[in-house]
């Protein structure tokens, strides 16, 4: 079948360069299966794995078969740095690239290098490298989306206070100028604390916010934090509904022990499906997953994992029938794509061609709910608010 | 003022816990004039244990046996390492407590994989409400645990020859040896129990009241977090391990709400600084003479 | 004082005499040839990854060369390193920098020439250090130690604060590349040496290696004379260093400084290796806590005080977390997803050396360079060595008849 | 050029040297009175003994003199200056070179590079021009090593210059203590019991060693001792401290006679006491 | 009480300190030892009390053997179980500690508190400044006092065999001849005292018997009265220690020296 893929191109040699063999494509994983965000990391690339296992049973992609290259970076973005160049000449692209530190450490050599790479950091702060790309929506989006539902199902109103708990750099800042342009719009008085990732305790902050009487807490915060919160939140009786980031819940964190009493106030805004959704691919992923990994944690990683190969695939086949594989004609095939599916894994198409834009504005809603697998109710299906679609991200061209 | 009122309620909860950890670092520089930085270890090794023994013997004799295994891991550390290096002085120990401390760190980090275990407390959950302001349980556990333990360590150095022994013992090995003091049996006997507070104070830091997450890489940050009670009260000196807790605990909850958050970090810093420059030894450390 | 420091002797340690009364060690200078020659010749032959790995071990010994001087010569613990390590960096991407403007933030910079801003950066960090001289002044050894930990956390709070300086933990700022007069240390323009074309990471290597011999240089020369003595006896014996004229808080206060400008200048060459500047996650940064341990863990490795020791703890430290990442799948030390990944054990290994050294040689690898040399020299020679002590109690005083 | 040459108040060929001056000076430590109203001159070119019970006030007489204590009253005058108070690295260039009572020295440095530490306040240079060993400070380090291998073979430690003080036996490293004082090329010269942990003979060396380097320096010794061989045998001048209080001052015949001193400090002889 | 045979000690790989020492000290004897400096007297002193290994230094050859026992291999605290104590070279207070807890940390190998309470009460007697000071840090006394506390210290466990080195050093004239004293006393209490000594007049007083090393090996032995009268040790040790001789000794010695002009030391130029 190989064979028969290769003359599916007009007949024409496929132009290679780095990282695309005869015979294999080879993708780097730079993720983090040690340190903080472990968990995560573990799911995503498992969820890479089981891409690649069903590609290359279908036959692979250009008559190739696709290999990872997978390395571990701790969340040290000096082992990242290293890791990469010794990566990097021997790899087409990144399927994962995990991290704030390290994507911003390898801004520069992604650029010079041309290595297309989904960058798992869902900040619309990187958009504007056009090699760094971010398979969903943005923080930003995530929070005006996840305030709008807020609204819509009437736990907030204009005017009200709401607080914001986000950390430092640009996985908050991304996500407080989402609540910042909503809470514009709507009049709401917005009350951001800005924290360190290492801090946990948060006690005294949801103190503060009680003393000022908010609606609703927003968190773009560490799964810990969120814990933390959502403790305090029912200990000095505030007990009002409690708005997420996507990584602001890992169930190994947030269902343990005495935190799944407090959990059921957290809802989460993220352009992914949860582990649990009933999205028939998920669905699929979930079995595959299960069967593969048996003992693994089940997180929402997984299925986005997935969703990463199935964006790479239509890529690369892309690049394959303009019949250009090196890093520019892979690039050049990623910048011009604007309608990218993944079987609803991700809540809409994306839209990469257009610079500085997030691909995609909408988001679904899940809830924390101790009895799903994976911990999260999918409780909407996609859907974009209206304030979502006239945000402009920072280095998106004025429309 | 019900804010105010109950952010001192909330960093005097958090002081105390810092204050046993503290009195962790101070009995342990008492008697070998060593910084240990394993101490976060210790921590994480009583967490780990209670964390898979307490499903099946439940949370009163999971925490003995965390407490007693940290107590042993810290005795270890001394049989095994710290007492083989008598040549070594006390940087380089704490050199080797870093050393031990990665390593120790990584290897339960490994082992609890993608798990975040909570110990479990029979006062979780349980808030204590006075009016406007909420008690947290834990930390009220861990005021009146800590000022009880802190009380006897005090009565202990200041009128048992254990004291006298620890402190000749880290001020100069050899006259001590020379005074028939067993430098082996006072070193071990800090270590145990400067590794059995690591037990305690890990029941309080793993709790929802405190960390908000179960046995992690947070629960080791915790534990350095206390050096700076540690070295406010002075180094050497149980009071100034209380004091020292609670100071950073008030300094942490009142600028975190004052100033801002980012800033409550750095003020634990500054008033350490403050405080330090002012008397260089701490509040309550002996204070640092010589004479020619 | 005296009596702690006879209690446990290891009397060969830091401040090994100038050989001012020596002649000129051939075999040590030819040694020191051959590893430069093996050096400059290295890049040539080294894949990417070493090729990093090796640069990041250079920036490493240029900032624990700074740690060894202030801690291991002037007897002051410091674990401010991170925290001058930042400043380096920040004040070369803020002088070699153009202004620009990101987003809502302006980004400041003076367009000073490379080597200027490099300069410039070194003596700014050292006069951060200068600066925390009244502090440094008052405080003796684990108490000092963790007040200069304050800086760290200021450092990393100022980062984030002042974005118009650093780019601000989000996205940090991207230094200007370095260049020399006109040469650019990018891949810009072709030259070759023997046939391998030197681009970007070889360039930066001859940069590191010149700046790491600069500095080793100049330390190794100011330790042999007369501040070098300075600083020890200040280390030793504060009163008696005064009374020989020493002012013991401008030593003080030097030292501090000469550490900081390394430490400075390490950060600027980290920035370069990166190709970023970031005050962000302190705990998993180059600028927390964690990085100035790792130097501590340098310079006590390496033998505290010793200069060539600092390179060697360099070379351990940071060196062999790189090198087992990169050889890990070769090495058969597991994969990522095994929980046994080749970081995790490159953690393990950094951590069991360290417990290694303290436990079999405290003195760090200076005292087993210098064992070995005495045993390469021989029998012969090393009870000449000890002539000094033996010959005196052969012609007792008052038996030479003065 | 002997010893009887350089007698009290004579023989100082050196006009460079000038008096030292304890005036009225008092010490309190909380409750303990160091130092009482202490007045008494060094004269140039002397050697002036310091004697007195244990805690008599003698070491820190010698604090107060190079800058380590401040007085709680009075004054310390060398020459026409006061000497300033608690800046005591100032004293070296002033001339003023000390020994400790308790070993003070580098102990895993060679003794010749303690020794060479003597010569700070001679020499010049910082970091960088030491760094770079530039052409001048290599000369001007060179010049002073040679000077101090010449203190050391004057006070018999040519053989050790290479030597970690520490590997060295407790009468050595008291030499080399006395070599660094010397090595500040001191006007006047305070050695705090060069002699304690020497026996007799070495003692005696001790004592010639003193004689000879004042003969040819033509500086003053202030000399704190308790061997009475040593000061009743070169001072030319003696007092004595009691609790703080000056209780003499003469030349060291009349001292020894003295009933107060033979009281507080040199002993009756009666309950069964040896004599010395 | 004590024997020491055939010791041989080495600090590092090069400095042999003692070559095949052999004494013997007996159950109430005062053993003196002399020898100039580096002959090996604090190092002996080390290995009996067993903190050698502190210093780095490790014993070759022979044995230690305190009560038919031997003692070589021993950590110092169980020496100290076994009665020996000792004022080590260069006094080691404990600096930071007051007086009185110096004195606590020495009875911490007595017996029992009654021994404690007793001794506390001789050694107050015998220094009353350690009295007046008990509060006092330490580190802070003059250098004779710091002496005054280092034998008190070792006097606090009573012990049945006394090690000093070097006693009398910074003492003033009096309390030298009370040392002296007091080491008689003990003796007579039944304590074994081995004295290493610079003043050898004063050693060799309350000595029965006595040592000489020289370069790390016994030169001389014997009793103490003998050895007093020896030629050798006149010239070497006793030779400027009787103070009427003193004077007019140093004095020629140092006209002899300074005439040969062996010592020369020029002014420095500048
Ligand atoms: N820094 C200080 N703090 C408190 N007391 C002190 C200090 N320095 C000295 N003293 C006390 O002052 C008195 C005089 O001490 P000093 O050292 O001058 O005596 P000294 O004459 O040198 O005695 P010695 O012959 O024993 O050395 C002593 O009682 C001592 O305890
Ligand atoms: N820690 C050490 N390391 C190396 N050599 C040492 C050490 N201690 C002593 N020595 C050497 O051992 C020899 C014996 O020294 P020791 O201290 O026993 O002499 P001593 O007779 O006590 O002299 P003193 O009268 O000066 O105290 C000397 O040559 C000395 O240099
Ligand atoms: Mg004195
Ligand atoms: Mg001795």
């Amino acid at each position: 079948s190989s064979k028969a893929a290769e003359t599916g191109v007009g007949g024409g040699q496929v132009k290679s360069d780095v990282g695309v063999s005869a015979d294999t494509i080879t993708l780097g994983v730079l993720t983090d299966t040690s340190g903080p965000f472990r968990n995560l990391g573990t799911g995503i690339t498992q969820g890479n794995e089981l891409w690649v296992d069903q590609v290359n049973s279908a036959g692979g992609i250009c008559g190739r078969q696709i290999k990872l290259d997978i390395a571990d970076s701790g969340y040290k973005a000096d082992v990242a740095t290293t890791q990469y160049r010794q990566q990097q000449p021997t790899i087409l692209g990144y399927l994962q690239l995990l991290g704030s530190p390290i994507n911003a450490a390898l801004r520069g050599n992604l650029e010079t290098d041309k290595v297309t790479s989904l960058a798992l950091s869902w900040s619309s702060f990187i958009l504007d490298n056009p090699y760094q790309i971010i398979p969903g929506t943005t923080y930003d989006l995530e929070m005006i989306n996840g305030l709008a539902h807020l609204q819509e199902q009437g736990m907030i109103a204009d005017g009200d206070t709401v607080g914001h708990i986000y950390i430092g750099g640009e996985y908050g800042e991304n996500g407080l100028r989402g609540s910042q342009y909503y809470a514009q719009q709507h009049g709401l008085n917005l009350q951001g604390v800005k924290v360190a990732s290492t801090d946990t305790d948060m006690a005294g902050i949801v103190t503060g916010f009680r003393g000022a009487g908010v609606k609703a807490i927003l968190l773009t915060t560490t799964p810990a934090q969120t814990a933390s919160v959502l403790n305090a939140n029912a200990a000095l009786g505030l007990n009002v509904p409690v708005m997420g980031n996507n990584p602001v819940f890992d169930p190994a964190t947030n269902l343990a022990g005495p935190a799944a009493a407090t959990v059921d106030k957290l809802f989460v805004a993220a352009s992914s499906v949860p582990y649990s959704s009933d999205v028939p691919q998920a669905q699929e992923v979930r079995k595959a997953f299960e069967a593969k990994y048996p003992d693994a944690q089940k997180n929402a990683g997984v299925p986005y994992g997935y969703a990463g190969g199935v964006v790479w695939q239509q890529i690369l086949e892309k690049a394959c029938q303009a019949g250009d594989m090196t890093r520019q004609g892979v690039h050049d095939a990623f910048i011009q794509s604007s309608s990218i599916t993944t079987d609803d894994l991700v809540a809409s198409k994306l839209d990469f061609s257009n610079a500085g834009s997030p691909p995609s504005r909408s988001v679904y809603i899940a809830q924390a709910d101790p009895s799903q697998p994976g911990g999260l109710r999918q409780v909407r299906p996609p859907f974009t608010a209206p304030e979502a679609q006239s945000y402009v991200a920072p280095h998106q061209k004025q429309q | 003022m019900t804010t105010f009122v109950q952010l001192v309620v909330n960093g005097l909860g958090k002081g105390a816990v810092f204050a046993l950890l503290a009195l962790g670092f101070v009995v342990i520089f008492k008697a070998t004039g060593v910084i240990n930085f394993a101490h976060g270890s210790l921590v994480l090794i009583g967490g780990y244990l209670v964390a898979i023994s307490v499903g099946a013997l439940g949370f009163p004799a999971a925490t003995a046996i965390g407490i007693a295994g940290a107590g042993l891991a810290a005795l270890l550390i001394e049989r095994l390492l710290v007492s083989r290096s008598r040549l070594a002085d006390p940087n380089s120990l704490a050199l080797l407590t870093i050393g031990v401390d990665v390593v120790v760190a990584e290897d339960i980090f490994r082992r609890l994989g993608t798990t975040v275990p909570y110990l479990g407390a029979p006062w979780d959950a349980h808030p204590v409400r006075l009016g406007n302001i909420t008690l947290f349980s834990t930390q009220l556990v861990a005021l009146v645990v800590g000022l009880v333990l802190i009380t006897a360590f005090f009565l202990a150095f200041r009128f048992s020859d254990w004291g006298i022994a620890m402190r000749a013992q880290a001020e100069n090995p050899e006259a001590a040896a020379l005074m028939g003091i067993r430098r082996s049996r006072v070193t071990a006997t800090a270590w145990l129990v400067a590794g059995m507070l690591a037990g305690v104070a890990v029941v309080f830091i793993v709790t929802q009241d405190f960390s908000g997450i179960g046995l992690s890489r947070t629960t080791h940050a915790i534990a350095f977090a206390a050096f700076p009670a540690a070295i406010l009260g002075g180094l050497d000196s149980t009071a100034g391990a209380v004091v020292g807790g609670l100071v950073v605990g008030l300094v942490d909850a009142l600028s975190a709400q004052y100033v801002s958050f980012d800033f409550a970090k750095v003020a634990v810093f500054l008033a350490m600084l403050v405080v330090l420059v002012a008397r260089p030894s701490g509040l309550f450390g002996t204070r640092e003479v010589t004479r020619v | 004082m005296s009596e702690t420091a006879l209690a446990t002797p290891e009397f060969s340690a830091a401040g090994r005499p100038a050989g001012r009364l020596r002649r000129r060690n051939w075999p040590a200078i030819i040694a020191w040839a051959v590893v430069l020659l093996i050096l400059v010749l290295l890049p040539l032959y080294l894949p990417p990854g070493l090729l990093s790995a090796g640069q990041y071990v250079m920036v490493g010994a240029v900032g624990a060369i700074g740690l060894t001087l202030v801690f291991g010569q002037a007897g002051q613990l410091s674990l401010a390193h991170a925290f001058f390590l930042l400043v380096g960096g920040t004040a070369y991407s803020v002088l070699a920098g153009e202004t620009t403007q990101a987003g809502a933030e302006r980004i400041v910079g003076f367009g000073w020439p490379p080597l200027l801003a490099l300069i410039g950066a070194v003596v700014i960090t050292a006069l951060f250090g200068l600066a925390f001289a009244p502090v440094a002044g008052r405080l003796k050894g684990i108490y000092l130690g963790i007040a200069s930990l304050a800086l760290v956390y200021i450092g990393f709070y100022l980062g984030r604060a002042l974005p118009a300086l650093t780019g601000g933990a989000s996205s940090g700022r991207n230094p200007e590349p370095f260049s020399l007069f006109g040469f650019p240390f990018t891949n810009e323009g072709d030259i070759a040496l023997f046939g391998v074309p030197l681009r970007q990471p070889e360039r930066l290597w001859y940069l590191f290696l010149v700046v790491l011999v600069i500095g080793y240089l100049l330390a190794a020369g100011a330790m042999r004379g007369r501040v070098g003595r300075a600083w020890r006896a200040v280390r030793d014996h504060e009163a008696a260093a005064a009374a020989m004229g020493v002012n013991v808080l401008r030593a003080k206060a030097v030292a501090f400084a000469v550490s900081a400008a390394y430490a400075g200048l390490a950060g600027v060459l980290l920035v370069l290796w990166y190709g970023l500047l970031k005050p962000d996650e302190s705990e998993f940064g180059n600028y927390g806590l964690n990085t100035s341990i790792a130097f501590l863990a340098m310079v006590l490795i390496g033998g505290l005080g010793s200069i060539p020791g600092a390179v060697a703890g360099a070379l351990i430290v940071w060196g062999s977390q790189q090198i087992l990442t990169l050889f890990a799948a070769d090495l058969g030390l597991g994969t990522a997803l095994s929980g046994f990944s080749p970081t995790v054990i490159s953690l393990y290994v950094y951590g069991l050396a360290v417990i290694a050294v303290v436990l079999f040689e405290p003195g760090g690898l200076a005292a087993i360079g210098r064992n070995t040399v005495a045993a390469l020299r021989g029998r012969r020679r090393s009870d000449m060595d000890s002539s000094g002590a033996s010959g005196r109690r052969s012609a007792p005083p008052g038996k030479d008849g003065k | 050029m002997t010893a009887t040459t350089a007698g009290p108040g004579t023989g100082t060929t050196r006009t460079d040297v000038p008096e030292l001056r304890i005036d009225a000076v008092s010490l309190r430590f909380g409750g303990i009175q160091a130092l009482d109203e202490v007045s008494f001159t060094v004269r140039p070119g002397t050697v002036h003994a310091l004697i007195g019970p244990n805690g008599a006030g003698k070491s820190s007489c010698f604090n107060v003199i190079s800058g380590l204590y401040r007085p709680t009253e009075g004054r310390v005058v060398l020459g026409e200056t006061v000497l300033p108070e608690l800046r005591p690295h100032r004293l070296a260039a002033l001339g003023i070179g000390r020994s400790f009572q308790n070993i003070a020295l580098s102990m895993h440095s060679t003794v010749l590079d303690n020794v060479m530490l003597g010569r700070h306040a001679l020499t010049h240079g910082g970091f960088l021009s030491g760094g770079f060993r530039l052409p001048w400070t290599v000369r001007e380090e060179r010049r002073h090593a040679a000077r101090a291998a010449e203190i050391c073979a004057f006070l018999g430690l040519s053989h050790v210059v290479e030597t970690p003080v520490g590997a060295l036996p407790y009468g050595l490293a008291k030499r080399v203590d006395v070599a660094r004082a010397l090595a500040v090329e001191p006007r006047i010269l305070l050695l705090d019991e060069p002699a304690a942990g020497l026996n007799a003979v070495e003692t005696a060396d001790m004592a010639a060693t003193i004689v000879d380097l004042r003969a040819a320096l033509d500086i003053s010794v202030l000399l704190v001792e308790h061997d009475m061989g040593l000061v009743m045998g070169i001072a030319d001048r003696v007092s004595v401290l009691d609790f703080g209080r000056l209780i003499a001052d003469g030349p060291p015949a009349a001292v020894r006679r003295d009933p107060e001193v033979v009281k507080a400090y040199l002993g009756t002889g009666e309950n069964g006491e040896c004599p010395r | 009480m004590l024997s020491v045979c055939g010791l041989s000690v080495r600090y590092g790989r090069a400095v042999r300190a003692l070559e095949n020492v052999d004494l013997e000290v007996g159950d109430d004897a005062v053993l003196a030892v002399l020898g100039g400096n580096g002959a090996g007297k604090s190092t002996l002193l080390r290995t009996i009390s067993g903190t050698l290994r502190l210093h780095r230094g490790a014993v070759t050859a022979g044995q230690v053997i305190l009560d038919d026992q031997r003692i070589d291999r021993l950590d110092p605290a169980a020496i100290v179980r076994r009665g020996a104590v000792a004022v080590p070279e260069g006094r080691q207070i404990f600096a930071r500690m007051s007086v009185e807890e110096n004195l606590r940390a020495g009875g911490l190998g007595a017996a029992s508190a009654a021994v404690r309470r007793t001794a506390r009460d001789r050694v107050h007697e015998l220094f009353p400044v350690l009295a007046e000071r008990a509060k006092q840090r330490a580190g802070l006394l003059s250098g004779g006092e710091q002496q005054m506390l280092a034998i008190g210290r070792a006097l606090m466990s009573g012990p049945r065999l006394l090690l000093l080195d070097e006693p009398s050093l910074g003492l003033a004239p009096q309390l030298v001849g009370r040392i002296a004293s007091i080491i008689a006393e003990i003796h007579v209490q039944g304590t074994a005292v081995v004295l290493v000594e610079q003043n050898a007049t004063m050693a060799l007083q309350v000595a029965d018997h006595a040592v000489v090393l020289e370069v790390g090996r016994v030169a001389l032995t014997g009793p103490a009265d003998r050895l007093a009268a020896s030629d050798d040790v006149q010239r070497l040790y006793l030779g400027g220690h009787a103070e009427s001789d003193a004077q007019a000794d140093a004095e020629v010695r140092a006209a002899q020296t300074s005439a040969t002009g062996v010592r020369g030391l020029s002014r420095w130029a500048g």
